[in-house]
């Protein structure tokens, strides 16, 4: 029994950090929207499980919110954001996509040998994915600095935010409910301002490459 | 009382001999250059036509140009009732020491730069600013020198020193002694303004020191000055003699051993004159900018006598 | 009645629309009451009672949310009563001030929440929040600067507090493998009480998620890259909301874990942390006034350095904590001062480059003199309050036993003395630019400013008995 | 005890309602309240030294209303004599003021200068009175800080603000080498009175760390080479009397500090201490007058004095120390007695000296010396004043300088009753430099007068310049009547300084008695003199020699004729002998010093090289403290903050880059934790 749930969680997770560095992989937006799209089903996916596993009823919610904010309502944003902005989609990284699998294949590591004491302290059957999620935050934090477009950075905040979902789901089965509807309320608000400054800077400099945001020094 | 009198005779006396002492080292010069020379006697003649004259004054010099004479005239003589000259120990020996008597001079120098300076005219000026290097340049030996007396005689007081070298002979002639002798001549060369540092018979613009520095003095004025300045040169004579060759002034107060004092005193001056002179013949004054060189050497000797006195101690 | 007034005036702007003037008179007087309201908690305090309310306590003041909440009422005081829309020309529209009314409350609303709430996951939901309604204020005026600055903003500010949210999960992860759920697990008070029992690497790793996330917020170097550009470009209430009051709710949540690490494993790891990051921002803002060209970047990264000095403070034992509160509370006063005089300048000037502004003293005498006097404030001279405050980190430092520290400190701060002072001096002397008008402008906003620079002048000469007793029991908090 | 309590009071109320008065009143009312509180305040000072000094002790007065300590007052001798020294400079700069400042009318804010300078008497009044750390930083810090907006009054001419900007970053430098100090002294517990610092047993290291950092704080206000550079900057900017005030006073107080720290607080150390103040010293007062004499501008030269007679000072202090580390107790007291009578007198001429450079400086509008010439005609009684100081700096019988100068001179003669050879010869090298000092002292103010008063005008400036009013002359007649005094009743302020020291418990010179006399015998010192008797032979030889005139009947004709310039008719400006010229032969001895740089460009007349159209020549020496000391450092500050710079590049995700090595290097650290 336990062991069918911490496969499952260790391979929910795997996924959820998979499609992470599919993201890194891609090149188009289009690609990163869908990618992310899926990473955020399985992961609500993953807390259905917890929860049905671990008989903790609320993470059902959780899961339906996660569903309905990051699989649904974001993703449709983003792409009418993408298609606002069809003219810049190919996108080019500070680092190149060999190089970036490379670094966050050791980022993953380093998340490794980080939650080391976590799993060792744990007794929950999920905790094995731990460090999975510990990876998949390291690696969204690299896709903020490598990615140039300012709509690249806000998905990688968003994996970002994926990642530590999956943590807390993982290894306190969820944090109380109603912190966690607070947090969906700050995601979604953040998210919508981050929305607004792409378009203003949009607006204000023809174009959402963030390289140009320098004028700003010293 | 009597050391209230002999104060004042003493200073009679430096008064009365310092035209001749200069007449002496020109008439002694005179005689080594194989010339006649004019007679011993000539300052005493020059000062007294000089008071006769009438003064001639700029019109751009202020009160100070004419104050400086007296100034001048009356710092040395003070000088010459601290420096014992025929006897210690005299009553106004406390009123100042080694060091007083220098700064005393200083004053005269000072004051004598600024009357240089007063008329406006670029030879006071030159004067003047040759005058108080050499004077500043002087300076460290002079202290130095009566650094190294005060440490063998425990005192920078002149009637001390010149009291406690007379008690032990073998004092005088100690390194320390000797190399301080040696400084102190040289001092005195640079502060009367004698050959190598300065030449008292030249008028050459781009030579002259002192000469040139007083140049705008005339009639009484400038007598006082010429005054001053002999008795400046006896005054360090007397210095040099009686200091590091103390025999014969007198202690005891009585009129034998004072005319012994007279008596070793004239021989002194003379033997320090004849010296003077055999140098002024022998050397050439040296260029203004070697000066230095020749003051620093001097403070290398003082040096030398301080240590060798800390270390024969 | 500490909560309830910026929320209601944030309501009564986003209502009312377009906007009217009695907004901001209404909210001006509304935020006196939440004044009010904090220093009656300061009352209850000294009184030795600890106010909580709402289901699970989820609220609670104890001293040093009192503290901070007193900072922050008296900063959103002084912005709703100089912010824009309160008549005259002040360089806003009325979009603009309704704008300002209706965030400018929630940021008040949200950072008074986070110092008042005992959860710590409502205290990390209110800071997130605080950045997104500061975020929405510094575009004000939109420009490209702006604009960039904001974007800058909005992301690492982001950013980091999710990393303080994955080390509130942490925190959380090794209390329930502790004591299992339990649904008041996230209030601070239950994290205490067993706090002794916590697993040490863990709650240590979660204490660098903390640090590095409000560390962010708070502007400790090297997570301080926002600072200066968002404090440069925003509108000077704004700037002053965020340098005088921001960082110290961000530290107050850093430190508020701080006292649950400690509890756990000792002083010495924070402490060194601490020490690190806080010399690190003093010598980085320090040199970064050396050569500074625009006197609201300059101000900016004066409260980097002095977040650093507090930081550095807190590592130094309960005298350094002590002195590292009064500290706060210095800073505070004197930084909003600056903003808003710096925003003075601005709106006279026209510019932000030092080199735009001279003959300030000419142009506006008294706001000159008054920047001047908080110049003098910032860098530590006597009689004013941080001279007080810094003196004593300095004692507290040496009575730790880390002289060397304090003399690399100092040296540090010798280095900010003398470069600000410079600037200051070109900023105070010669003659005002062409076609600026010399002469006051509307001289009533100066009052406030000036009571504020009274007021530190009298923390600079005495340290009043409640202020003593509310700082004593903070530092029993602390717990350093 | 109560009269002493009521000056206290006096002191304490006259100096802030003169500020107030400043701020309040404009115009003459203005002026005269601030001239008058200051006044007050500085007699009132000088009573309360005086009588503290004849009853030997002083009153304590304490209030705690500071935070974290409270305000500590006791007086001491040591308190009382600076007290004094404050009074006599004060009161004269405050009488000056009134009619220096009126210059100021209209141009500048004279309501801060007065107010300032009334805080600034305040916080000098309290720092020597202090008896607790906080106390002392405080008054420190607000004095600095006064004086530097009084520095800064003349802000729109060139060169002012960054004076000020210099003499503010010594200051400040020096004030957190202070703290630190006082940090090490008390042990971290600033708030514990002087008194627990003396009781308080510490360290070798700790004392040694505590006395160089005095050092270096209290040298770089009192202008200690290698920490004057600021020193020359800020004199010459701004007002005069605020300059007097500077040189006379406010530099004194680096003297003050180190004395009640090293021993009064600490007392005394090691031998080195002694030799460390002492060399600093010798090189201090050798190479301020060096520097004095390259300058033109008459305050500039005067700071650089002020530099020179830090030196003697320190000189004196040093000696004292290395006697008193030997045993040699009397000595110390000598050498010790001799620096702060040094201290006293340099107040009063420098004080002068000032007030007289400023007269002048009111008079022609400028302070370059080359402008100068013949304003002994023009203002004859500030001539007669400024000469008068000129004397007692130069150390000329029977003034002033000569009796300190000759006490520095007697304790260093005692010099050879070190036990150690080897240490004893740092006595006549020091004793030589001292003498050349001195010599140069001279040369330089006879430049100094000579070129500024004397001859003819060379610029419309010189010659149209007027008498000072009437206000700055008393201003100057109180400090010419002070150095007259100084001078000739030395037996009586050698005891006075006596008095003051042997209320140092810790110092304890009480086996030293100074007898009262016409000569002066000061016990441990090698000889004797007595200024008083000296200056009676001076005037009376002086009134002699014209009578002899009278009595030879010499002749009395006087004719007043053009001066001789080889038959060349009328003389002009152009003719005179420069201050640049006087300061030649020196320049060229020193010049491994100096390092002049002389450009010399001659451009021919057209026709034939032999006729010369005209001759440029422009010399300058650097100072190579700033080139050798100060740039580099200024260097590194720079270079470490442009690398600070870089840092803020501007582009987001450097920024994130630097979050997330943050992070990472955290939590490395935080995972293998010990």
């Amino acid at each position: 029994m336990d062991s069918v749930f911490s496969q499952l969680s260790v391979m929910g997770s795997s996924l959820v950090l998979i499609f992470g560095l599919i993201l890194l992989w891609r090149r188009s937006v289009t690609a990163y929207i869908s990618a992310f799209t899926w990473q955020s089903v399985v992961l609500s996916g993953v807390t259905a499980i917890v929860g049905y596993f671990g008989n903790d009823h609320e993470l059902y919610w959780v899961a339906v919110a996660l569903l309905l904010l990051k699989a649904v309502v974001i993703p449709r944003l983003l792409r009418r954001m993408e298609r606002r902005f069809a003219a810049e989609r190919e996108l080019d990284p500070y680092v190149n996509t060999a190089t970036s699998l490379v670094i966050s294949g050791l980022l993953v590591l380093f998340g490794y040998a980080i939650t080391r004491p976590l799993v060792a302290l744990s007794q929950l059957p999920t905790r094995a994915g731990m460090p999975l999620a510990m990876g998949l935050v390291l690696v969204s934090l690299f896709v903020i600095i490598s990615r140039k477009k300012a709509l690249t950075q806000v998905i990688g905040f968003l994996m970002l935010e994926n990642g530590l979902a999956l943590l807390a789901v993982l290894g306190t089965y969820g944090i109380p409910l109603i912190v966690e509807l607070g947090v969906f309320l700050d995601v979604l608000m953040g998210f919508l301002v981050m929305q607004i400054f792409i378009y203003q800077i949009h607006e204000t400099f023809e174009s959402i490459d963030v390289e140009q945001l320098n004028r700003l020094r010293h | 009382m009597i050391g209230y009198v002999l104060e004042v005779a003493q200073a009679a006396l430096a008064l009365l001999l310092a035209p001749g002492l200069v007449g002496l080292i020109r008439w002694m010069k005179a005689r080594l250059q194989n010339r006649r020379g004019a007679p011993v006697l000539q300052p005493y003649w020059e000062l007294r036509k000089l008071f006769r004259k009438e003064v001639v004054v700029s019109n751009n010099a202020s009160w100070l140009f004419r104050a400086t004479p007296f100034i001048v005239f009356a710092s040395t003589i003070a000088v010459t009732f601290l420096v014992p000259i025929l006897a210690v120990p005299l009553p106004f020996d406390g009123v100042g020491d080694l060091l007083v008597v220098v700064y005393l001079l200083l004053l005269g120098t000072f004051f004598l730069s600024l009357a240089g300076l007063d008329p406006g005219s670029p030879f006071g000026g030159m004067g003047a600013s040759r005058e108080m290097t050499v004077a500043a340049l002087a300076e460290p030996t002079v202290a130095l020198a009566i650094f190294a007396l005060a440490l063998s005689a425990g005192s920078t007081n002149l009637g001390q020193i010149v009291a406690r070298t007379m008690t032990d002979p073998g004092a005088a002639l100690s390194p320390g002694h000797l190399l301080a002798f040696g400084a102190l001549f040289i001092v005195t060369l640079a502060e009367t303004g004698r050959l190598p540092i300065d030449n008292p018979a030249t008028h050459l613009e781009l030579t002259m020191i002192h000469e040139a520095m007083v140049l705008e003095y005339s009639g009484r004025y400038l007598a006082l000055i010429e005054w001053a300045a002999a008795v400046k040169l006896l005054v360090f004579f007397s210095l040099l003699g009686n200091l590091f060759v103390p025999w014969g002034v007198s202690v005891t107060m009585t009129p034998s051993t004072l005319a012994i004092a007279v008596a070793s005193l004239l021989a002194k001056l003379v033997v320090l004159a004849g010296v003077v002179a055999v140098f002024e013949t022998r050397i050439a004054k040296l260029r203004l900018f070697r000066v230095p060189e020749l003051l620093s050497a001097s403070f290398v000797l003082a040096l030398l006598a301080v240590t060798s006195s800390f270390l024969l101690r | 009645m500490l909560l309830g007034p910026p929320l209601l005036g944030a309501l009564l702007a986003a209502a009312v629309k377009p906007y009217r003037r009695f907004i901001g008179w209404t909210n001006a007087l509304l935020s006196v009451l939440s004044l009010g309201a904090a220093v009656v908690l300061w009352r209850h305090i000294l009184a030795g009672d600890v106010l909580t309310s709402g289901p699970g306590e989820f609220l609670r003041a104890d001293a040093l949310s009192t503290l901070l909440a007193l900072c922050v009422s008296l900063v959103g005081a002084l912005a709703a009563w100089l912010g824009p829309g309160m008549g005259g020309d002040d360089g806003y529209d009325g979009a603009q001030a309704r704008r300002f009314r209706i965030f400018g409350n929630l940021f008040t609303f949200m950072m008074l929440f986070a110092v008042v709430s005992n959860n710590v996951g409502f205290m990390w939901i209110a800071i997130e929040a605080t950045t997104i309604t500061s975020a929405m204020l510094i575009p004000l005026h939109v420009t490209k600067a702006s604009v960039e600055a904001s974007w800058k903003y909005i992301l690492i500010g982001s950013v980091g507090i999710a990393l303080a949210f994955g080390g509130t999960v942490l925190g959380y992860f090794d209390f329930v493998n502790l004591a299992g759920h339990r649904e008041a697990a996230l209030n601070w008070t239950v994290l205490m009480a067993s706090a002794s029992r916590l697993h040490p690497q863990v709650i240590q790793l979660a204490f660098v998620f903390i640090l590095v996330g409000y560390g962010t917020k708070a502007g400790l170097a090297p997570m301080h890259t926002w600072l200066p550009d968002a404090h440069s470009e925003a509108p000077a209430p704004l700037s002053a909301m965020m340098s005088g009051v921001l960082l110290a709710v961000a530290l107050y949540a850093v430190i508020r874990w701080e006292a649950v690490v400690n509890a756990a494993v000792g002083t010495k790891f924070t402490d060194d942390l601490f020490i690190a990051m806080g010399v690190l921002s003093v010598a980085i803002g320090a040199f970064s006034l050396v050569i500074q060209r625009n006197y609201k970047r300059m101000l900016a990264y004066s409260s980097i350095e002095h977040t650093g000095l507090i930081c550095v403070g807190l590592a130094l034992g309960p005298l350094g904590t002590f002195a590292a509160m009064l500290h706060l509370l210095n800073h505070t006063l004197a930084k909003s001062t600056m903003f808003f005089l710096a925003g003075r300048v601005l709106h006279r000037y026209r510019t932000t480059e030092i080199s735009g502004v001279s003959g300030l003293l000419t142009a506006m005498p008294w706001t000159g003199g008054l920047f001047a006097a908080g110049v003098l404030a910032v860098i530590g001279l006597p009689p004013f309050g941080l001279f007080i405050s810094e003196f004593a980190l300095f004692r507290a430092g040496f009575a730790a036993g880390r002289p060397w520290l304090m003399g690399l400190v100092l040296a540090l701060l010798s280095v900010a003395f003398v470069s600000m002072i410079g600037h200051l001096n070109r900023m105070l002397y010669g003659a005002p630019a062409a076609g600026v008008t010399v002469g006051e402008g509307s001289a009533w906003p100066l009052v406030p400013l000036g009571l504020c620079v009274a007021a530190l002048v009298v923390l600079g000469l005495t340290l009043p008995a409640p202020l003593r007793a509310l700082l004593t029991r903070i530092v029993e908090i602390a717990g350093s | 005890m109560a009269f002493e309590h009521l000056l206290l009071a006096v002191i304490l109320a006259a100096y802030p309602i003169g500020a107030l008065a400043a701020l309040g009143f404009r115009g003459v009312a203005g002026r005269g309240l601030v001239a008058g509180c200051a006044l007050v305040g500085a007699l009132a000072g000088l009573a309360l030294g005086a009588v503290c000094l004849a009853a030997g002790r002083g009153p304590t007065f304490s209030a705690s209303f500071l935070p974290l300590t409270g305000l500590a007052l006791r007086i001491d001798g040591l308190s009382a004599f600076f007290l004094i020294v404050i009074g006599v400079v004060g009161a004269a700069v405050a009488v000056y003021g009134f009619g220096y400042s009126s210059a100021y009318e209209g141009r500048y804010s004279l309501r801060l200068l007065g107010a300032l300078l009334n805080v600034l008497l305040l916080t000098l009044s309290v720092q020597v009175i202090a008896d607790n750390a906080l106390t002392f930083l405080l008054a420190w810090e607000a004095m600095s800080l006064s004086l530097y907006i009084m520095v800064l009054t003349e802000h729109d001419q060139p060169g002012t603000i960054r004076s000020a900007h210099w003499y503010i970053a010594f200051t400040h430098a020096g004030f957190a080498a202070l703290v630190a100090m006082f940090l090490l002294l008390s042990s971290g517990e600033l708030t514990s009175s002087f008194a627990a610092m003396r009781s308080a047993s510490l360290t070798p290291a700790v004392r040694d760390a505590a006395f160089l950092l005095g050092l270096l704080g209290f040298g770089a206000k009192a202008g200690l080479v290698p920490l004057h550079v600021w020193l020359p900057m800020a004199h010459p900017v701004a007002p005069s009397h605020v300059s007097a005030l500077m040189s006379g006073v406010v530099i004194k107080m680096g003297v003050y500090g180190l004395l009640r720290v090293t021993i009064d607080l600490l007392a005394g150390g090691p031998a080195w201490w002694g030799g460390l103040v002492l060399g600093l010293g010798t090189v201090s007062a050798l190479l301020g007058v060096l520097y004095a004499l390259m300058e033109h501008d008459l305050k500039r030269l005067l700071a650089f004095h002020s530099v020179e007679n830090i030196g003697i000072i320190f000189i004196g202090i040093g000696a004292g120390l290395m006697f008193q580390s030997y045993g040699l107790t009397t000595l110390a007291t000598l050498g010790i007695v001799g620096g702060l009578y040094h201290t006293i007198n340099h107040a009063c001429f420098k004080g002068l000296l000032f007030l007289g450079a400023g007269s002048v400086l009111h008079a022609t509008g400028t302070r370059n010396m080359e402008e100068m010439g013949g304003l002994i005609k023009r203002m004859p009684r500030t001539a007669l004043f400024f000469l008068v100081g000129a004397c007692a700096i130069s150390a000329l019988p029977p003034l002033n300088g000569f009796a300190s100068e000759w006490l520095v001179f007697q304790a260093l003669l005692g010099g050879s009753a070190i036990p150690q050879p080897e240490v004893a010869v740092i006595m006549p090298i020091a004793v030589a430099m001292l003498a050349l000092t001195s010599g140069l002292a001279a040369a330089c103010f006879v430049k100094a007068f000579g070129i500024t008063f004397l001859a003819i005008p060379r610029s419309a400036e010189a010659e149209h310049a007027h008498e000072a009013p009437l206000s700055m002359q008393a201003g100057m007649v109180s400090l010419v009547l002070m150095c007259a005094a100084l001078g000739l009743a030395p037996s009586v302020v050698v005891r006075v300084i006596g008095s003051a020291l042997s209320g140092l418990e810790r110092f304890a010179p009480a086996d030293v008695g100074f007898t009262l006399g016409l000569p002066l015998r000061v016990p441990g010192a090698v000889g004797e003199m007595s200024p008083p008797l000296l200056a009676l032979g001076l005037v009376l030889l002086l009134g002699l020699v014209p009578l002899g005139f009278w009595l030879a009947g010499a002749d009395r004709r006087l004719r007043i004729g053009d001066t001789w310039g080889c038959g060349r008719i009328g003389q002009t400006p152009r003719m005179e002998y420069t201050a640049t010229a006087f300061a030649e032969p020196l320049r060229r001895v020193f010049a491994e010093l100096y390092r002049p740089s002389r450009d010399l460009s001659i451009d021919f007349h057209p026709e034939s090289k032999y006729f010369v159209q005209s001759i440029e020549y422009r010399s300058e020496i650097h100072p190579w403290f700033e080139r050798v000391l100060y740039d580099p450092l200024v260097h590194v500050l720079r270079t470490a903050a442009a690398w600070v710079r870089r840092l803020q590049g501007g582009s987001v995700h450097l920024y994130l880059v630097y979050m997330a090595v943050a992070l990472m290097v955290l939590l490395t650290v935080a995972r293998w934790w010990k």
